[in-house]
């Protein structure tokens, strides 16, 4: 093992939690949804730690632009979106705090028990990984990319039938 | 023992913890979104991790990442497309609401 | 260099950002603090005093092209992976690619038809 | 030494461009006019609007300027002259471009003003208008040089530079490249005329410093990006490498300073609806077209 | 060594000295009463060295350009005090502009005053841009009393902390200035009081909406002591409130019930108040009185506001009858799901969200955000400066539009008919012009006497001049709105050339001025961004006047009838299409026009009163001055003014502004508020 790795590994780590709490304990919706978008960019830094670094950088990019969205509907949609009233949104909250709770429990429980063995393997470059990446596009999960087209047509589809005003009268 | 893996299991079923607590708990439609993506967020951090640390010759591995990416990119383009809808429809997201006016 | 200092390196940026600003703050501090005022920390509005807090649920309408981007964007999580390899694919690529593209024209056509490229 | 380098290069670079953008809005040229105004700004108050998420309207200018740095870092001034040579350097540049939309999210948001927050909800709709229309065209050009690596990018235009190549994706790239950086006549967020600074409105003193700062960085990182990707970075005749770079990007900004200035500003809806609808069939095309010269022509 | 007005605290030491001297070296103004009236009184803020700024943050000079009303400097007071320091002020013969401080630099009204007060300045920074003791500045529209509100329920008010009675949630602060809290206790408190008696009274309007408001007072009835409402038990468990605070709705309640009769108000919207008759904005039905609508005034979500207002202060617990509604208004929101039963696993906080936007006015696209009110003047860098104008946002669009002017003062009394022409001139600084010829008409027309041809129409010359030039300030200034700088530079130049030149000297010019008008015409993009904005039908036109009529193809001008114009071949130009470009083009094609005029017409003259100044009778003139028809009605009495009565075209130019901008997008609204060339200076004189 190598100090470094070790260490960024565990900032990034810390970091994403860290932003993961405070969405859920900020009063302000734009603060949470800016708080899950770091939480996103720190697990993104974590896959650069880990060299997985195309899915990185894409992490990186994909939540910046995909929770800055959600920060607008944020705002369309919670009450109080800038947190000024101080008020409490959240229900059953025992319950949920014991169902993450157990969650967690179990998950470390599982982790820290089996016996993770082996030298770390080493990894091919970045430019190489996403060649072998876009092989496997373009190869053995051509089906599951395609299929991949299909769920985005489905969502966009889905989105649009339910979200769209009924066009009354048609704007230029 | 690979320090890395653990570490980065670790905050991942710690993510896992927090997003699955904050769907429970939330009240409103877009919240609970945000705990799913929590979520999935921690079951990217496992994939990528046993990727690399155990097995870095699996190429799947990676496109799995990709499909949970877009899983969760479409979760929300639905999601908000319903809350949108069900906003329209009775001025409110919160669950709860959604249930009482149901009776 | 290694790739991961060339990450550690992009770190050390941020990091130096984060210090020159922290130092252009101290800089200004040297010359003098703000002082308060009435009204000077009212956001300024062409001259009228306009206290009224504005984090109000937000009315975007843009939101139909939102959607449709959310949706759209995943694309190019496949397309930069499929660049790289193009020219060594070859047609096939082409194809893949031209279905694959050609399935969510379809989506984005139907947003179209359906008025979610307009202002709601 | 190189990132020293660089970055020296991208203080001047900045200058420069700040010269000239006060020469296109001015009318006046002046060398020392950014200095000054600098200065005067630093000794400036620095004002916190009232009830503000502070959080944001403190992070908002820094994020910006990380953003800004952060997308030079992939630009290579000349071979081996690059901060950083990511194997995926295209794709780190959208990431960091990317970032812009969030500080103009948090600064506009920050201050808990009306225009301001007009400001950062619109640039979000910008931001939808421009964001398939900087991916798509760098796809492309990546498809050409089988790389995302910025400097097999340039390598790959030796032959022919990519303007030429690809012209339809180079149009639709700087249209998108205006929009990242807010220039005219995509200057929605802040227009003046029409919000009055919108999400730079609240910003005073070194805090505004920063902030424009920030911007001149990412005009500088824009041009290069554009020089990068189509007009074959350091490649050219009897200048060195750096020189080739560092004048192209400089000709680049002021082109993109000076087209939007005899441009009206865009309507936001109108752009969307352009990008969405025109702009994202042609930058299909432009993928396709490439695609298909690149299966017939080997260069 | 002078001290700013606004200098910063702190010794000039070296690192102060060098910012004070780079400070003086950029100067960034912020125009006070905008750029379109600098411009028009002669002053090139651009060549003079001064960088124009769009928000008074980014100023570090208010450069006051020539007298301003009361109600403008009051709007400078709050600009000034929201520049940061060092600041500092340029005057240029802008009269007693108390309560901002003495200025800094003053000078005459011209452009070498500009530049000699600039000169100063730039020593004044130098020199005292820091000082060791300075004083916080202080003007009677800072003031500010503290009140709280909810956030989702702007019109529960309280003097002090507490929740909301609708909702539950903490309220938060808020700073209202002085005259604002005033109008809030006279309304909402008042509104408050009206719903109570009304209340008796309301079985007898079945047909009206108003009893929802009843049904969710009897779903109140049938739900005591329901848990989750909050406010009531907030309201019930404060009874102990300083006396001030107690007394605050009632003495307001008294003071204000005599002027019951004088408001208006929308019996579904009681927020929507009017002192005249009218139409709601937001549901398009009549007005009536207030004491009337207070009958209805329950159902109505906001006559609530007033009930809300009086939980949250808790006013009514000694006050017998009363005090049974005092929750009342809560209740309301609570009637939209009354008969829900208690659902396990909602905490007592649980607040509804259904509640809040049950009732509220729905957007086109069927979702019901919250509006915001945006002032957008008097000082907007794209509009006419000292318009007043507040846009209600509903997100990105426009809901409703108020429009009122800053800029016009109170009447002058008693006025000396010789006066008369430059007391009027001065009234504008946008058409001094064209001001001054119709107070000379109507004098002559009181006197009988008619100017001989030529006079005439050289007078008409300098009425066409000045309608060149107020066009191209006009263009100066929608090229701001709409960004495009060379086009303000280039106009803005032209203006100030054209401003006082004299024929031979439009002559020379003219041909540039068409070259402009051919180029703004061919401008890429631009028609793109105007065209079909703010477009007006022939049909919702009627009495709109000038060339924005004309540009919906009404061919009226007063031009027409008037013998002069006959003289040197005038006809009207008309453009069919009614939108914002059409407007351009009709400026433009103006423009043109005007140019011909004066060179037929071959001589300008100023008007001058008439010779033996009438002393006793009544007359009146109009005239279509650059923005439209005005008229003025003069009854002399005895060498002066009796009654003066001017109309100007703004009156019927601003009420275009509210029904065309409905559910635009902000940035279209203000284009087209923009292409109206609204004038608000000398409106009710």
């Amino acid at each position: 093992m190598s100090l470094g790795p070790v260490l960024f590994l565990a900032f990034f780590g810390i970091a994403a939690i860290w932003f993961g709490v405070v969405v859920f304990r900020t009063q302000s919706m734009v603060r949470s949804a800016i708080a899950l978008l770091f939480s996103q960019t720190s697990v993104g830094a974590m896959f650069l730690v880990m060299q997985a670094e195309f899915l990185g950088v894409l992490q990186i990019m994909m939540m910046a632009t995909e929770m800055s969205v959600m920060a607008i509907f944020m705002v369309m949609f919670m009450m109080d979106p800038g947190g000024m009233g101080k008020m409490d949104m959240t229900h059953q909250k025992r319950l949920s705090l014991r169902a993450g709770g157990i969650g967690l429990v179990a998950a470390l429980v599982v982790i820290w028990t089996a016996g993770w063995q082996g030298p770390v393997p080493e990894v091919p470059g970045a430019d190489e990984q996403a060649r072998m990446l876009g092989r496997e596009i373009l190869g053995r999960s051509m089906f599951i990319f395609e299929s991949a087209a299909l769920m985005i047509l489905t969502a966009m589809i889905a989105a649009t039938m339910v979200a769209v005003a009924p066009q009354e009268r048609d704007r230029p | 023992m690979i320090p890395e893996l653990m570490i980065a299991l670790s905050v991942g079923a710690a993510l896992f913890g927090v997003g699955l607590y904050g769907a429970l708990s939330q009240t409103n439609l877009v919240m609970i979104l945000m705990g799913v993506e929590l979520v999935l967020a921690s079951a990217l951090v496992n994939t990528v991790a046993f990727w690399r640390y155990l097995h870095p010759d699996v190429t799947a591995a990676k496109m799995y990442v990709l499909i949970v990416m877009a899983v969760m990119a479409l979760e929300m383009a639905v999601g908000f497309g319903i809350a949108v809808a069900r906003f329209r429809a009775r001025g409110s997201v919160e669950m709860e609401e959604a249930r009482e006016l149901k009776g | 260099m290694s790739e991961l200092a060339q990450y550690a390196i992009l770190f050390g940026l941020t990091v130096g950002v984060l210090g020159l600003v922290l130092s252009l703050h101290a800089l200004a501090r040297v010359i003098g603090q703000s002082r308060a005022e009435p009204a000077k920390d009212v956001p300024a509005a062409a001259g009228s005093l306009s206290r009224d807090p504005v984090w109000v649920r937000y009315h975007a309408k843009y939101y139909g092209y939102a959607l449709l981007f959310l949706a759209f964007d995943m694309e190019m999580a496949f397309m930069y992976p499929w660049a790289v390899v193009y020219r060594e694919e070859g047609l096939v690529a082409l194809l893949d690619m031209g279905v694959f593209l050609a399935i969510l024209f379809l989506g984005l056509l139907y947003g179209w038809s359906q008025g979610a490229l307009r202002r709601q | 030494m190189s990132i020293v380098l660089v970055l020296l290069a991208l203080a001047i670079g900045c200058y420069l461009v700040a010269v000239f953008e006060g020469w296109a809005v001015h009318g006046r040229f002046s060398l020392m006019r950014p200095a000054i105004s600098a200065l005067a700004l630093l000794g400036r108050e620095q004002i916190l609007p009232r009830t503000p998420d502070r959080l944001f309207f403190e992070t908002g200018p820094i994020l910006l300027l990380v953003a800004g740095l952060l997308s030079v870092a992939v630009i290579p001034l000349a071979p081996g002259l690059i901060i950083t040579d990511l194997a995926i350097g295209a794709l780190f540049l959208n990431a960091a471009l990317a970032y812009v939309l969030v500080a103009l999210i948090m600064a506009g948001w920050g201050p808990n003003g009306a225009y301001a927050m007009v400001g950062g909800w619109r640039f979000l709709g910008q931001f939808i208008a421009y964001a398939m229309l900087i991916v798509m065209p760098i796809t492309a050009v990546a498809m050409r040089a089988e790389s995302l690596s910025t400097t097999q990018i340039v390598l790959s235009q030796a032959a022919l530079w990519n303007v030429v190549y690809q012209p339809i994706g180079f149009v639709l790239f700087v249209i998108a490249a205006l929009g990242v950086a807010w220039l005219p006549p995509i200057d929605l967020p802040t227009g003046g005329g029409d919000l009055a600074g919108g999400v730079e409105a609240e910003y005073t003193g070194a805090r505004l410093a920063v902030w424009r700062l920030a911007r001149l960085v990412i005009v500088v990182a824009l041009s290069g990006a554009t020089v990068t990707f189509y007009f074959g970075g350091w490649l050219g005749p009897w200048l060195p490498g750096w020189a080739w770079t560092a004048l192209k990007t400089v000709a680049v900004a002021a082109a993109m300073l000076t087209l939007g200035r005899h441009l009206p500003r865009l309507r936001e809806e109108r752009y969307l609806a352009v990008s969405w609808k025109l702009g994202i069939s042609l930058a299909l095309a432009n993928i396709f077209l490439v695609g298909v010269i690149a299966l017939l022509v080997p260069i | 060594m002078t001290v700013l007005s606004g200098a910063r605290e702190g010794a000039i030491t070296g690192l102060r000295g060098l910012i004070a001297r780079a400070m003086a070296r950029d100067l960034c103004a912020f125009v006070v009463p905008g750029a379109d009236v600098a411009r028009a009184r002669g002053l090139d803020v651009g060549a003079a060295g001064l960088h124009r700024t769009d928000t008074p943050r980014h100023a570090n000079v208010l450069l006051v350009a020539g007298p301003v009303t009361p109600a403008l400097v009051e709007a400078a007071s709050v600009v000034w005090a929201q520049m940061p320091r060092p600041r500092a002020i340029l005057a240029l013969e802008a009269g007693d502009i108390a309560p901002l401080p003495a200025p800094d630099a003053a000078g005459v009204l011209a452009q070498d005053g500009l530049v000699a007060g600039l000169a100063d300045l730039r020593r004044a920074f130098v020199g005292g841009a820091f000082a060791e003791q300075v004083a916080d500045f202080e003007a009677p529209a800072l003031t500010t009393q503290i009140e709280y509100t909810c956030p989702m329920h702007p019109e529960v008010i309280s003097d002090e902390p507490g929740k909301c009675p609708k909702c539950g949630m903490v309220l938060v602060e808020r700073e209202v200035s002085g005259a604002a809290q005033k109008g809030h206790e006279g309304h909402e408190g008042h509104e408050g009081h009206e719903g109570h008696e009304g209340h008796e009274g309301h079985e007898g309007h079945e047909g009206h909406e108003g009893h929802e408001g009843h049904e969710g007072h009897e779903g109140h009835e049938g739900h005591e002591g329901h848990e989750g409402h909050e406010g009531h038990e907030g309201h019930e468990k404060s009874p102990e409130r300083p006396a001030q605070a107690e007394n605050t709705g009632h003495s307001a309640h008294a003071v204000h019930a005599p002027e019951q009769p004088a408001t208006y108000t929308c019996p579904m919207h009681p927020e929507v108040t009017s002192d005249r008759p009218g139409s709601c904005p937001k549901c398009g039905m009549d007005l009536v009185p207030r004491g009337q609508a207070g009958e209805h005034g329950d159902g109505g979500h906001s006559g609530h506001g007033g009930h809300g207002s009086h939980a949250g202060h808790g006013s009514h617990a000694g006050h017998g009858g009363h005090g049974d509604h005092g929750g009342h208004g809560g209740h309301e929101e609570h009637g939209g799901h009354g008969s829900a039963p208690d659902i396990p696993g909602i905490e007592p906080h649980f607040m509804s969200m259904v509640g809040l936007t049950e009732g509220k006015p729905v957007s086109p696209d069927g979702l019901v955000m919250e509006w915001i009110d945006a002032p957008f003047g008097p000082f907007f860098p794209g509009l006419p400066g000292g318009l007043g104008l507040t846009l209600t946002l509903d997100g990105d669009s426009v809901v409703r539009a108020a429009v009122s002017s800053h800029a016009s003062g109170p009447p002058a009394p008693d006025l000396a008919a010789k006066d008369l022409p430059d007391r009027l001139a001065a009234l504008s600084p946008l058409a001094p012009g064209a001001l001054r010829e119709l107070a000379c008409r109507a004098l002559e027309s009181v006197s009988g006497i008619a100017p001989g041809p030529d006079a005439a129409t050289a007078r008409a010359a300098a009425v066409e001049r000045e309608r060149v030039a107020s066009h191209l300030n006009w263009l100066a200034d929608l090229a701001r709105q709409t960004g495009l700088s060379w086009l303000e530079r280039r106009a803005a130049a032209l203006h100030q050339g054209l401003r006082a030149a004299g024929t031979d000297e439009i002559a020379r010019r003219a041909p540039a001025i068409r070259a402009l008008a051919g180029r703004v015409r061919r401008t890429p993009l631009l028609r793109d961004k105007l065209a079909g904005i703010g477009r007006i039908g022939t049909s919702g036109a009627e009495g709109i006047v000038g060339p924005v009529a004309r540009a919906t193809g009404l061919a009226t001008d007063a031009r027409a009838d008037d013998p002069a114009y006959a003289e040197l071949g005038f006809a009207t130009l008309t453009q069919t299409s009614g939108d914002a470009w059409a407007r351009l083009s009709q400026r433009l094609a103006e423009i043109g026009q005007s140019l011909d005029l004066i060179a037929r017409a071959g001589a300008i003259a100023l008007p001058e009163a008439p010779a033996p100044l009438p002393r006793d009778g009544h007359g009146m003139a109009s005239l279509e001055t650059p923005r439209g028809k005005a008229t003025l009605h003069l009854i002399l009495k005895d060498g002066s003014a009796g009654t003066v009565h001017l109309t100007t075209p703004f009156a019927a130019l601003a009420a275009l502004v509210e029904p065309m901008t409905r559910q635009m997008e902000l940035a279209e609204a203000l284009t087209a508020i923009a292409s109206l060339d609204l004038d608000p200076w000398g409106v009710d004189a």
